[in-house]
């Protein structure tokens, strides 16, 4: 009987770039025991959010992760809109679609390069980025930004594409779309990568069902769920595409599974283009109270099912935000799944779920104080000092 | 030999400067060729197309504060990095880099050479054993473990050249193959062999595929986790002399080496270089092919381990175990048997 | 001339480890797109180090939560020295979006000494380059 | 789209209960909360609703609000009044593993204890929180931040 180590993975530590700790027992080079502790990254966005207004809401839950900041806003104007009664016009849903698309692509090219990463495979890593790149520069071309889209409004989308844009996108839409198949080749083909996913970190279908997995890591296991199909939102009623499942319960059927849905959301991208119809993209006058009541948007992040829960109480600002985002129902199934395996497996069985920490430690707390003896200004503070400012300097009063 | 020479020798070439130099452009080229198969550039700026890149890490590395750890073995810690430098570097010396014989050559020198091979591998599993941190254990297991996998079919795999030559002297190993005129073609023999030692090269070296003692994703740094400063460039150096003296056997025991230098005019080859003008030159001359010869082969067994390093993912400690006892070490013994074959018959 | 050959080496090879101190991942990934192909941050020499004893730079992104903080004084004091951080994104520079959060410390120079401020939320890769481009020349 | 009369079906599985229908698809139940661990063992077997997606936790002032959002082919939100000055809830751990996490979050933001919980360690918040704050709770005192072990002198 080998002796137990306690080896201590994070918050630093080059497998995860973000935060969280992982304590795993490990016997030999085997994992007999896996806790997972969050809070690294705990920042105040659930409680900031009961601070602001909607607006300033939605710039703060954009940033609740930098890789999926599109889901989130666009979960929070959803609920936001149903709390409203805002019907979106046509052209605005199809325009946030095509964003969510172009998000996905980004966030499971960065996954499959971070994968590779985690293997030791650094040339599937870098190749993948290098294409990554491409749609990190449609995303540009539509929205200004990189990585904050900043496109979301409630009521619609804040910029429209020209006519010139969406044929330079689907221009650039043709190599894409040919380098991901290759990708998707190499990820599922290539012998030594493949002996390192196949049958590791394994969750089976009814264990995925009972932790409540969901998104690209439920599918792996069999489990078919995907918000787009089953609750409709945005453009998607209008649009074709497949639903990707795998039955091999393991990180070489989360690989499977992602890079296929990567090629699908290539040809997503594209039939939103090209049917993308004529109109206004946002609704005009938005009451800035919104009424009394609760919403619920469900969101089929990149990374699954994202869940925002919205409570306005008639003011400007809402009575409670409730985000779940989907690193939090598959976290503790990832760590799961570690037992069992070798030390070798952790870094690709924890990343098989593609985690985003910022996501799942966004709830924190909002003060503004006095620390050690500088004074913070506060929001009402600034508010009101920007007010009088306009006052006094340009003459306008609010 | 008077004792100036031999300070030379062991100072100049072959010895200090020149493998530091020639090990630290390996290092560089090896950068660039895996830059260059990822769509990258590699480094650009230090020296012309960064030529200079390996030397400044070091000189910048030595010149960092050196930290050791207070859980640490103090002594112990500072001397694995020297022990495997040495270790290293005199294997270097005994390669025939500098005539058909290396000055200190002798009938046994490849033993010599492998055993001093070796010593890196327990450097680095003494250094991450005595630095006490999680990784450090963790990766010197993994360097044992894996030197256990690979060490065996890397001797079969030299010795096999060596039963062929019927010496166990690297010199009389590498001028084999040219001393009797049509016998080039042993080296395509010895095929299998020569891919078995690559991939335990690659291995012994720690790199990807078989880098899984110091997997960045999974145990930091591995043995070097805890190694700042001087300590870790002299194991920088280390590695790349080991890269050059790997890849210089290599070349050596496979690809001919130097080759034979023109001597007395018969024996007149100097690698694949040597078939063409070796009849014809001799001296200096004849000298400086021989060397620049070596040093290309030398170069393209490191753009070998380059381009694999390139295009594979990272195995795990299992894997490689189960890799070379089902597939190399039986590979490897085949290759002998083919050789003792071919030896009994006569044919070499 | 032997303090000018340091500084040269200094210049040149500048390794640096990455630590996120409650980012949101958007510079994060920011910065490694900036080793990727298209930006290629090893032409300066630059590498991606993972453990704090080897590194020079400490690019640290995020507006350092209040449980990561002692770790974040940790790492500091593991790299060796002459060592310099670098604050990458708004958060780091004074705390961002998430300025005035509890649980939030509002900047990475409220533990340790910064060497370089890099704006941006998030910053783009050709920041950071020019960020630590300029830090280098100052050295 | 939805095939099946769930509204009715609602109706019947749960009669004491006030049946809420917004949107096609989005059905609200207010259930007691001695009848929760019923409530969702129904909906699991009865109508084959298994997925948990979160639960959410509201301080409406008087009470504390949980609902427990399941979703299948329908979303059932089902709402639970807890008190103030007992906050306790049957746990659900037994009967959906996922629940563990969200319960942990609730115990850490709002206080609410999950009676039965496997595992109630921290989850978000830092060690040294101190006990009895519950910062999503609105009439939360929320302690000074402060610079654990004070670092480095901030560079000019």
């Amino acid at each position: 009987m080998p002796e137990t180590i306690h080896l201590p993975m994070g918050p630093q530590h080059p497998f995860l770039k973000e935060p969280a700790k992982f304590d795993f027992d490990i016997q030999g080079e085997e994992i007999v025991g896996a806790r997972m502790q969050m809070g690294y990254n705990h920042r105040g966005i659930e409680k900031l959010c009961e601070d602001r207004n909607y607006y300033q809401c939605l710039f703060i839950l954009e940033r609740i992760c930098g890789i999926c900041s599109h889901s989130h806003t666009t979960a929070f104007v959803q609920a936001t809109e149903k709390l409203l009664g805002l019907e979106v016009p046509k052209r605005g849903l199809y325009l946030r679609t095509l964003v969510c698309e172009l998000e996905r692509l980004h966030s499971h090219l960065l996954w499959l390069g971070v994968a590779a990463h985690e293997v030791g495979f650094d040339t599937l890593f870098m190749l993948v980025w290098r294409d990554r790149e491409i749609v990190m520069e449609i995303l540009e071309e539509i929205s200004g930004n990189r990585v904050n889209y900043a496109i979301n409004t409630i009521g619609g989308v804040r910029r429209d594409l020209t006519e010139e844009q969406r044929k330079k996108i689907l221009a650039m839409l043709e190599p894409l779309l040919a380098r991901t198949e290759y990708y998707a080749g190499i990820g599922t083909n290539e012998p030594s990568f493949v002996g390192r996913i196949r049958g590791v970190g394994r969750m089976s279908k009814e264990r995925a069902i009972e932790k409540c997995a969901v998104g690209p890591f439920g599918r792996a296991s069999g489990v078919d769920m995907d918000i787009r199909r089953d609750d409709p939102y945005g453009a998607y009623p209008d649009l074709e595409f497949k639903v990707i499942t795998s039955d091999e319960c393991d990180i070489y059927g989360r690989v499977l599974v992602r890079v296929f849905e990567i090629v699908e959301s290539c040809k997503l991208v594209r039939q939103i283009l090209e049917n993308l119809p004529e109109g206004e993209i946002a609704v005009k006058k938005v009451m800035r109270r919104v009424p009394a009541g609760a919403a619920i948007s469900r969101y089929e992040a990149p990374r699954g099912e994202d869940v925002h829960w919205v409570r306005g109480n008639g003011t400007e600002k809402p009575e409670r935000v409730k985000v779940r985002a989907p690193t939090m129902a598959n976290l503790e199934a990832a760590t799961e799944s570690v037992v069992g395996a070798l030390v070798a497996d952790i870094p690709i069985a924890i990343a098989s779920i593609d985690p985003c920490f910022s996501c799942t430690d966004r709830t924190t707390v909002a003060l503004n104080d006095r620390r050690r003896g500088r004074r913070l200004t506060t929001w009402a503070e600034l508010r009101q000092h920007g007010i009088d400012w306009y006052r006094k300097n340009k003459g306008i009063s609010f | 030999m008077n004792a100036l020479k031999v300070a030379l020798y062991i100072l100049v070439y072959p010895g200090f400067l020149f493998q530091s130099g020639f090990s630290t452009f390996l290092e560089w080229l090896d950068r660039k060729v895996y830059a260059r198969m990822q769509n990258r550039r590699g480094p650009m700026y230090t020296g012309w197309a960064g030529i200079l890149q390996p030397i400044a890490d070091i000189v910048k590395l030595l010149s960092k504060e050196d930290i050791v750890p207070a859980a640490a073995d103090q002594r112990a810690f500072a001397f694995m990095p020297i022990l495997s430098l040495a270790a290293v570097f005199t294997a270097g010396l005994y390669l025939p880099v500098w005539h058909l014989r290396s000055f200190n050559s002798f009938e046994g020198d490849l033993i010599v050479v492998l055993y001093l091979l070796t010593i890196p591998s327990f450097a680095l599993f003494l250094a991450g054993w005595f630095s006490v941190s999680p990784y450090s254990l963790l990766g010197a297991t993994r360097v044992l473990t894996q030197l256990f996998a690979y060490e065996v079919p890397f001797f079969m795999a030299v010795l096999t050249p060596a039963v062929l030559a019927g010496s166990w002297q690297i010199s009389k190993i590498a001028i084999f193959p040219w001393t009797v005129a049509g016998h080039w073609w042993v080296i395509p023999i010895e095929l299998i062999a020569f891919v078995v030692a690559i991939l335990a090269l690659q291995a012994k070296l720690e790199r990807v595929p078989f880098d899984i003692p110091e997997a960045e994703t999974e145990v930091v740094g591995g043995p070097l986790t805890e190694y700042s400063g001087k300590k870790l460039a002299i194991f920088r150096l280390q590695k790349d002399i080991l890269m050059y003296v790997g890849a210089a056997l290599v070349a050596c025991v496979f690809l001919g080496g130097f080759g034979a230098l023109p001597q007395g005019g018969d024996q007149a080859s100097i690698g694949v270089l040597g078939l063409v003008f070796g009849g014809y030159l001799g001296g200096v001359a004849g000298l400086l092919l021989g060397v620049v010869g070596l040093l290309l082969k030398t170069t393209l067994v490191v753009f070998l381990l380059s381009t694999l390093r390139a295009a594979c993912a990272r195995i795990r400690i299992d894997q490689i175990v189960r890799f070379s006892w089902r597939y190399l070490a039986p590979w490897s013994v085949a290759q002998f048997l083919i050789v003792l074959l071919l030896k009994a018959k006569g044919a070499v | 001339m032997f303090k000018k050959l340091i500084k040269w080496a200094r210049t040149k090879s500048p390794w640096v480890l990455h630590f996120n101190s409650g980012a949101c991942n958007a510079c994060d990934i920011e910065i490694l797109a900036a080793l990727m192909p298209h930006y290629d941050l090893e032409r300066f020499g630059v590498q991606l180090k993972a453990t704090p004893r080897h590194a020079d730079v400490l690019l640290c992104s995020g507006p350092v939560t209040k449980q990561i903080a002692p770790r974040l004084k940790r790492i500091y004091e593991q790299m060796p020295e002459p060592k310099a951080v670098v604050a990458v994104g708004a958060c780091a520079c004074s705390g961002g979006a998430f300025r005035g959060c509890y649980n939030v410390l509002e900047g990475v120079d409220q533990i340790i000494p910064v060497a370089a401020y890099i704006p941006g939320c998030p910053i783009k890769p050709e920041a950071l380059i020019d960020g630590v481009a300029k830090l280098l020349g100052k050295a | 789209m939805v095939a099946r009369d769930y509204e009715t079906d609602l109706k019947v599985l749960f009669p004491g209960s006030e049946v809420k229908r917004s949107e096609p698809r989005y059905f609200w139940v207010g259930i007691e909360r001695d009848a929760l661990l019923d409530a969702v063992r129904t909906l699991r077997d009865k109508l084959g609703i298994h997925h948990l997606t979160t639960i959410v936790g509201e301080d409406m002032r008087d009470h504390f609000l949980l609902s427990y959002i399941m979703s299948g082919e329908i979303v059932v939100v089902l709402q639970v009044k807890v008190d103030r000055d007992k906050p306790e809830v049957p746990t659900l751990a037994n009967l959906i593993a996922g629940a563990v996490v969200y319960e942990r979050e609730l115990h850490d933001l709002f206080g609410i204890v999950p009676v039965g919980h496997p595992d109630l360690r921290r989850q978000v918040l830092p060690e040294d929180w101190p006990a009895g704050v519950y910062p999503l709770r609105k009439d939360a005192v929320l302690p000074k931040p402060t610079v654990e072990g004070e670092g480095g002198e901030p560079n000019a």
